[in-house]
């Protein structure tokens, strides 16, 4: 009882600051909005017995990606948004399709839930990091490949990495300018 | 005979175009000459051969579905006429063409060439997908040639002949793929004996229609004509002989060949539509070519008329339908290139293509007016010659089917026909000249060459149409009964209810 | 525990793909439409593990190992997109992704 | 003999390859082609195939004549041979069709091919000196020989596909030489009415025919052996009484009646006839008078058994005689053109004979065209004569007193006239009173009237051209007059053989003198069937001496009112003017029924579908391409504007795509 109380706390949370995200003007209003999405996401994983993936969300996603997020946002210094109107004619385009594929999700969901077959299973194993980690490196039939493509992930983020700097490389090397404020034309 | 000769000769003939003479026309026409008389050497013992096919070799096999596309030739009577026409007709191109494209007589051969390649291979091809290969890719030279040679308007004309073309047959190919995928195969006469029990009959109709639209855009038939007229006389005049000539008769060919035994079912339903179609085309072509004053316009309003007739005989499924369908082809293949030919000529004369610049030609070039002439009466089907021959068999069985008022409908083209045809050739060769000339410009002998044999053919055929007849005979038969029997089934469905 | 519906974890899930989808849409600022891309991630990684409560035996723990990856690429795209962020507001000038539509023009 | 029937058409045929050939290699020399050498193979081989001709009759006389002996003296029943045929080779064989493209040699083909071969060799004749000064004289020498060619095919033909293929061979000769002179688009003009006019004839002999084939089963050939023999099949009764197949027998029979209307310019098809003057005046002589015009009559003979099965076509037929007669009569009066009037004059004598086969008397008919080929073309030869020697003056208002001029060529001409009038012992006299005497006992009393009103009008316009040439004052114009000479004798031999002819042809079949038949004998087994099908019992009418008296009283009557009226100078001797009022009006009556109900409709229809339902039709399709061009502007707009939008587009895409995957669940 006391988990859906909590669940509907955070879901409000989430689903405010998802808005928010959506709607803000400042990019760091924007990137706030999402690391409280992205830490009231992180209570509910915890809420449906996933430990280890609430303290990733909170550690490599809020903490590191977001941070990066903001600290790009703080260099190139880009103040509030003025000068382009935060939805227009061609955005609205845009509403069409998001509204349809929310649509469509919320009639599978619905539907499913109303067979009886889905349900939760009162069984299933805690996400802790003992499970998870068995089940990445365990050695074994059933243990389905993941240790490969947990390597695989590992050779994706240096290349990344790599990529990144030389996509930044230019910026790097070149002698400091005055960054421009403004964002925008 | 070696099938896979006859389609590669004109390919190699392209390739070795491209090594002629650039600069010396004359030479150019030579050595394509010979190419094209080899090429005729070649194609014509098809004739002699009856049914025959080349082992069919998986060409590709679509993944995942595994449809096998075969590389399969074959050649019955009818195809085997219609390549030998195209492959008399190329030399007489060439040789009326000089006047016309000047010195750039090494791409128009080449051209040519590419043409007539394609078309021999829809002709022979085994493969439902192959034939839309080649259907297709003839459009390529005739549209590069239409746009290269034409008159003042041929860009137009070209991107028209094109459009439409195309916008006829994509509708082909979506069935093709729909007939693959359902058959596992595209091989036409594997997929003949698949087609009824592996496709959904709600579906059929569509498909069939389909590829009907493709072969009634390339015959055409009233709606699809719009382009025909401005291609036909846009075009080089040589080239719009091929055009009629042959390229038109791919669709009826393919009506033949490929709609009407792949869907014996719904050819028998939708009978009525096609006669329908082809009957309002013979008097719809006939009345407008009465309205034209230029004289390639005319004779494709003409060609409109007459091939319209064919299409209207052939959905009676009678046996003598199809033998007078394949003179027809052939008849009309000669006469209306012979007038072609001659009238390309002759427009370079008067700089004009308008029938009111002509005029006294009877006596400033008799042998042109003779070979006219004769053309002309050929093309009304006068008897005597093959196109009397091909139209009284059409019309008899459209009697035979659909009685004597249908039969007076479509007979109304022969008086028609007479209308138009000797009100251009009075206008062309008679009267008094339109624009004053002393010097007597006549045919040069190549070009009367060129012209005469194919004259000669046509009275031949008139008084002896047999080998032409017998040929249809041995091949398309074998699938009409199952056409008529079905219809007359249909009938009796419908009189029971 | 495990007394939370699987159908309200899933509306979440769904409202928070769709309102990054709807940011990524709308926004011709640059940061959101990362944003809105981050926003999505974490509505799948929400699906994912609501989903590995509903299963049984051996593919239990596939829903709780999938958002690790999810994360983990997550933050890849972050990387390589701020980078690209970085370079072409060095040769635009700008954020709005309007902008660079033109450059084709 | 048989071997050879083929080379009777193939010998003219084969004279106009010569001719054509020797045409078109002289064109270019000054002179133009060698008169000699063309002239010499022109007349060559239609002479060879007229000796042939003789031969074959003797040859199909002997043989009938032995099996009849043979039958006598042994007490046999031997069938009597009728035909000498050749199958040459399998025309068209396809399907339940099977012709064979062969001849058929019989009586009623021999009487016909005499004199076509015959007369037809005579005006070749006579072209030689007619059109000596024409450069295009090879090229004419070839048309007639094609003609020929094209009319033996028509008469010899062994069934009606082989006749058609020569009918419409012989309207292309007469296309081709009524523009024969081509430079005068008023010529080309008449041609191309010939044609057409003739065409549509055509198409109602197809028709017919695909009928008549229904009728016949496709089991019987398509030869008119087989299908008269059909038709006299008792068995084939019941299958001709029955309702549906009797409609179709009426149907059949017109449709092949209007294809004889228009080769044999019959109402409604009559106008191209007249026009067709334009051509040379022997054309006019050979082709618009003696043989094409009459393969209708011929046609009606040949198929005499199909068309006694239908009693209303008969009717038809002997009505349209009548009225064609008259109103062509009629019409000659008013006419100044000398070949105009005997142009009309065909047409009135061309339906004396289709009265004559309507009310079943096929072998009258075939006689009157048989005589009328010997009067008519002499008084075309002798008109072409005048005309000659005129210098191409064809007024007859300008013509008068060239019986001293011109005394030989009068005296050709006075004997055609004799014949025409339908005075005693003349070839018409003989026809046309046997086609009154069977019309009055088997059409009536009403046919009977008409046919003898049409024959006082017949003297009196014959004499009025005779008294406007020959002989009242000449009013010839001075300069013109000097020149006037006796036509070369190439000309004046054929002339005096037609001449003799119309004389005394008539007395193959003296009615009035048993045993003076040779004529009707020769084809008896082919008509005799059809007519002792129609006419029921003996008629006692009045005796054919009061009848032939009837007749020529008719001829006299209308000589003295010629000589009444126009002796004095009434009227049509002075001015020069065409037609006008009532006159003009009536000659181009049928001209005018073809514009309002043929040539108007369908000048109509066709320039609303030209100018109307073209553009629109071509209006559409350039909306659907414009349409086309405007998705493909928003396309592109969608495509170059915005990222996000691009980016929408493929979301809309995805939903699409999960729709279709998850469509179990929704």
């Amino acid at each position: 009882m006391i988990a859906q109380v909590y669940f509907w706390i955070f879901a409000a949370i989430a689903a405010a600051c998802a808005l928010g995200v959506m709607l803000s003007r400042h990019p760091i209003n924007g990137a706030m909005s999402l690391i409280g999405t992205m830490v009231s996401l992180a209570g509910i994983f915890s809420l449906i017995a996933s430990p280890f993936m609430a303290t990733l969300q909170v550690l490599v996603y809020a903490g590191a990606v977001m941070m990066l997020v903001v600290f790009v946002i703080m260099v190139l210094n880009c103040a509030k948004d003025h000068s382009t109107p935060l939805f227009d004619g061609a955005g609205l385009f845009g509403v069409l399709p998001a509204a349809a594929l929310g649509a469509l999700l919320v009639r599978v969901f619905v539907g499913l839930d109303k067979q009886a077959t889905v349900a939760m299973n009162p069984q299933a194993p805690r996400g802790d990091v003992d499970a998870i980690s068995k089940t990445l490196f365990g050695a074994g039939q059933h243990t389905g490949g993941w240790a490969l493509l947990f390597l695989a992930v590992g050779i994706l983020l240096l290349t990344a990495i790599v990529g990144a700097v030389l996509l930044a490389k230019r910026h790097l090397d070149s002698p400091s300018e005055p960054a421009t404020i403004e964002g925008g034309h | 005979m070696n099938l896979h000769l006859v389609l590669a000769a004109p390919f190699v003939a392209a390739i070795l175009g491209f090594f002629l003479s650039g600069t010396d026309a004359k030479s150019a026409q030579r050595t394509s000459l010979v190419l094209a008389l080899i090429i005729a050497g070649i194609s014509f013992p098809l004739i002699g051969a009856g049914m025959i096919a080349t082992k069919a070799v998986t060409w590709f096999s679509v993944p995942v579905v595994g449809t096998e596309i075969k590389w399969l030739l074959t050649s019955d009577g009818v195809s085997a006429w219609l390549v030998a026409l195209l492959a008399a007709l190329v030399p007489a191109t060439l040789l009326a063409a000089p006047r016309i494209v000047g010195d750039r007589m090494r791409e128009f051969a080449t051209l040519v060439f590419l043409m007539q390649g394609c078309m021999t291979g829809a002709f022979l091809s085994g493969d439902l997908l192959m034939f839309f290969g080649f259907f297709e890719a003839m459009l390529i030279p005739s549209t590069v040639l239409i746009a290269l040679f034409g008159g003042r308007d041929r860009r137009r004309a070209a991107m028209t002949f094109l459009l439409f073309s195309l916008a006829g047959s994509a509708p082909m190919f979506f069935s093709i793929w729909w007939i693959g995928l359902s058959c596992q195969t595209t091989e036409l006469s594997v997929v003949a004996t698949r087609l009824t029990s592996q496709l959904d009959p709600v579906f059929r109709p569509w498909l069939f229609g389909a590829i009907a639209l493709a072969f009634l855009v390339k015959l055409p038939v009233v709606p699809f004509h719009l382009w025909q007229a401005d291609a036909y006389s846009e075009g080089p005049a040589p080239a719009s002989a091929l055009l009629t000539g042959v390229m038109a008769k791919v669709g009826l060919f393919g009506v033949a060949r490929i709609l009407i035994p792949l869907f014996p079912v719904e050819a028998a339903r939708f009978a009525g539509v096609f006669v329908a179609i082809g009957l309002v085309t013979v008097l719809v072509g006939a009345l407008l070519a009465l309205q034209q004053s230029e004289i390639r316009r005319v004779l494709a309003f003409s060609s409109l008329s007459h091939l319209g007739l064919g299409l209207a005989a052939l959905f009676t499924f009678r046996p003598e339908a199809i033998s007078g369908v394949l003179l027809l082809m052939v008849a009309h293949g000669l006469s209306a290139a012979a007038l072609f030919f001659l009238a390309g000529i002759a427009e370079t004369w008067t700089k004009s293509s308008h029938v009111d610049d002509f005029g006294a030609l009877a006596s400033r070039s008799p042998l042109f007016a003779v070979l006219f002439s004769l053309a002309a009466l050929a093309s009304i089907g006068l008897p005597g010659t093959a196109g009397f021959v091909a139209e009284l068999l059409l019309l008899v069985s459209v009697f035979k089917v659909y009685g004597i008022w249908v039969a007076f409908a479509a007979g109304i083209t022969l008086i028609l026909s007479a209308a138009y045809t000797l009100r251009l050739v009075q206008r062309m060769l008679f009267g008094a000249p339109a624009l004053p000339s002393t010097e007597r410009q006549d045919l040069s002998v190549s070009e009367a060459l060129g012209v005469a044999p194919i004259l000669v053919a046509l009275v031949l055929f008139g008084f002896y149409p047999s080998p032409v007849l017998k040929a249809a005979r041995a091949d398309l038969l074998t699938r009409l009964p199952v056409a008529s029997a079905v219809a007359t089934e249909d009938a009796a469905h419908v009189a029971g209810r | 525990m495990d007394t939370i519906p699987l159908i309200h974890l899933q509306l979440l899930s769904a409202f928070l793909f769709v309102a990054g989808l709807a940011t990524v849409l709308l926004r011709r600022n640059l940061f959101f439409v990362l944003m809105g891309v981050e926003l999505m991630l974490n509505a799948a990684n929400l699906s994912f593990l609501a989903w590995s409560r509903v299963q049984s035996g051996a593919s239990t723990m596939e829903g709780q190992v999938s958002p690790l990856f999810s994360i983990a690429i997550a933050a890849a795209e972050a990387c390589v997109g701020l980078a690209m962020l970085l370079a072409v507001f060095r040769s635009r000038e700008s954020l709005d992704t309007d902008a660079y539509s033109r450059m084709k023009e | 003999m048989e071997r050879f029937l083929w080379l009777v058409p193939a010998l003219p045929a084969l004279g106009f390859i010569i001719n054509g050939v020797l045409s078109l290699a002289g064109s270019r020399t000054a002179n133009g082609p060698s008169r000699g050498l063309s002239g010499f193979f022109a007349v060559l081989f239609p002479l060879v195939s007229f000796i042939l001709v003789v031969k074959l009759h003797l040859d199909l006389q002997a043989a009938q004549e032995s099996v009849r002996s043979i039958n006598q003296n042994l007490g046999l029943n031997l069938a009597v041979p009728t035909s000498i045929t050749q199958e040459l080779w399998s025309w068209i064989a396809t399907g339940d069709i099977n012709l064979s493209f062969g001849f058929a040699f019989d009586g009623l083909t021999s009487v016909m091919l005499l004199f076509i071969t015959g007369i037809g060799a005579l005006i070749h004749l006579y072209s030689i000196g007619y059109m000596a000064h024409d450069r295009g004289f090879a090229r004419f020498m070839a048309y007639m020989n094609l003609f020929l060619a094209s009319m033996i095919v028509l008469v010899l033909g062994n069934g009606p596909v082989v006749t058609f293929l020569g009918w419409e061979g012989v309207g292309l000769c007469s296309y081709l030489l009524i523009g024969f002179w081509h430079h005068d688009n008023a010529n080309g003009d008449a041609a191309r009415k010939a044609f057409l006019v003739n065409r549509v004839g055509d198409l109602g002999f197809l028709l017919g025919l695909f009928l008549l084939w229904q009728i016949v089963g496709a089991s019987t050939p398509l030869t008119y052996e087989a299908i008269s023999a059909w038709f006299r099949d008792p068995a084939n009764a019941t299958t001709l009484a029955t309702g549906g197949v009797a409609a179709m027998l009426t149907l059949a029979t017109l449709l092949l009646f209007l294809g004889c209307t228009g080769k044999s310019a019959q109402i409604p098809l009559v106008t191209w006839l007249p026009d067709a003057m334009a051509g040379p005046t022997p054309v006019s002589a050979l082709i618009h008078a003696a043989t094409m015009v009459t393969s209708g009559v011929f046609l009606l003979a040949r198929m005499s058994d199909v068309f006694a099965h239908a009693p209303i076509t008969m009717q038809v037929i002997a009505w349209v005689g009548a009225a064609t007669a008259a109103w062509a009569a009629i019409t000659g009066l008013f006419q100044n053109d000398i070949k105009k009037i005997l142009a009309y004059s065909t047409v009135s004598q061309l339906g004396f004979m289709f009265l004559a086969a309507g009310v079943g008397a096929f072998d009258s008919g075939l006689f009157h065209v048989f005589t009328h080929a010997f009067f008519k073309a002499v008084l075309f030869l002798g008109a072409g004569a005048v005309i000659h020697a005129l210098g191409g003056e064809q007024d007859v208002r300008k013509m008068g007193g060239l019986v001293k001029k011109l005394p030989l060529t009068f005296a050709a001409m006075f004997a055609g006239w004799y014949a025409i009038t339908g005075l005693p012992l003349g070839a018409g006299f003989w026809s046309k009173d046997l086609i009154l005497e069977k019309v009055l006992a088997q059409g009536g009393p009403v046919l009977y009237g008409i046919a003898l009103a049409t024959a006082v009008v017949t003297a009196v316009y014959m004499t009025r051209l005779m008294i406007l040439t020959f002989w009242s004052p000449s009013r010839v114009d001075h300069e013109v007059e000097h020149h006037i000479h006796e036509a070369p004798l190439s000309m004046q031999v054929p002339l005096w053989i037609l001449g003799i002819g119309s004389l005394f042809a008539g007395f193959v079949w003296a009615g009035m003198m048993p045993g003076w038949d040779w004529f009707p004998r020769q084809f008896a087994y082919v008509v005799q069937p059809a007519q002792d099908l129609l006419v029921h019992g003996e008629h006692h009418g009045p005796s054919v001496l009061l009848l032939a008296g009837v007749g020529v009283g008719a001829a006299i009557a209308g000589i003295l009112l010629a000589f009444g009226l126009f002796k004095a100078g009434r009227f049509g001797e002075h001015g020069t003017g065409e037609l006008s009022g009532a006159a003009r009006a009536w000659t181009l009556l049928w001209d005018h029924v073809h514009t309002v109900f043929g040539i108007v409709p369908t000048r109509i229809v066709s320039w609303i579908l030209d100018k109307i339902c073209q553009p629109l039709l071509n209006g559409i399709v350039r909306l659907l391409a414009y349409l086309v061009e405007l998705v493909g502007l928003v396309v592109q707009w969608l495509q170059r504007s915005r990222l996000r939008v691009n980016l929408a587009m493929s979301v809309f895409g995805l939903v699409a795509v999960l729709i279709i995957l998850a469509r179990d669940l929704l």
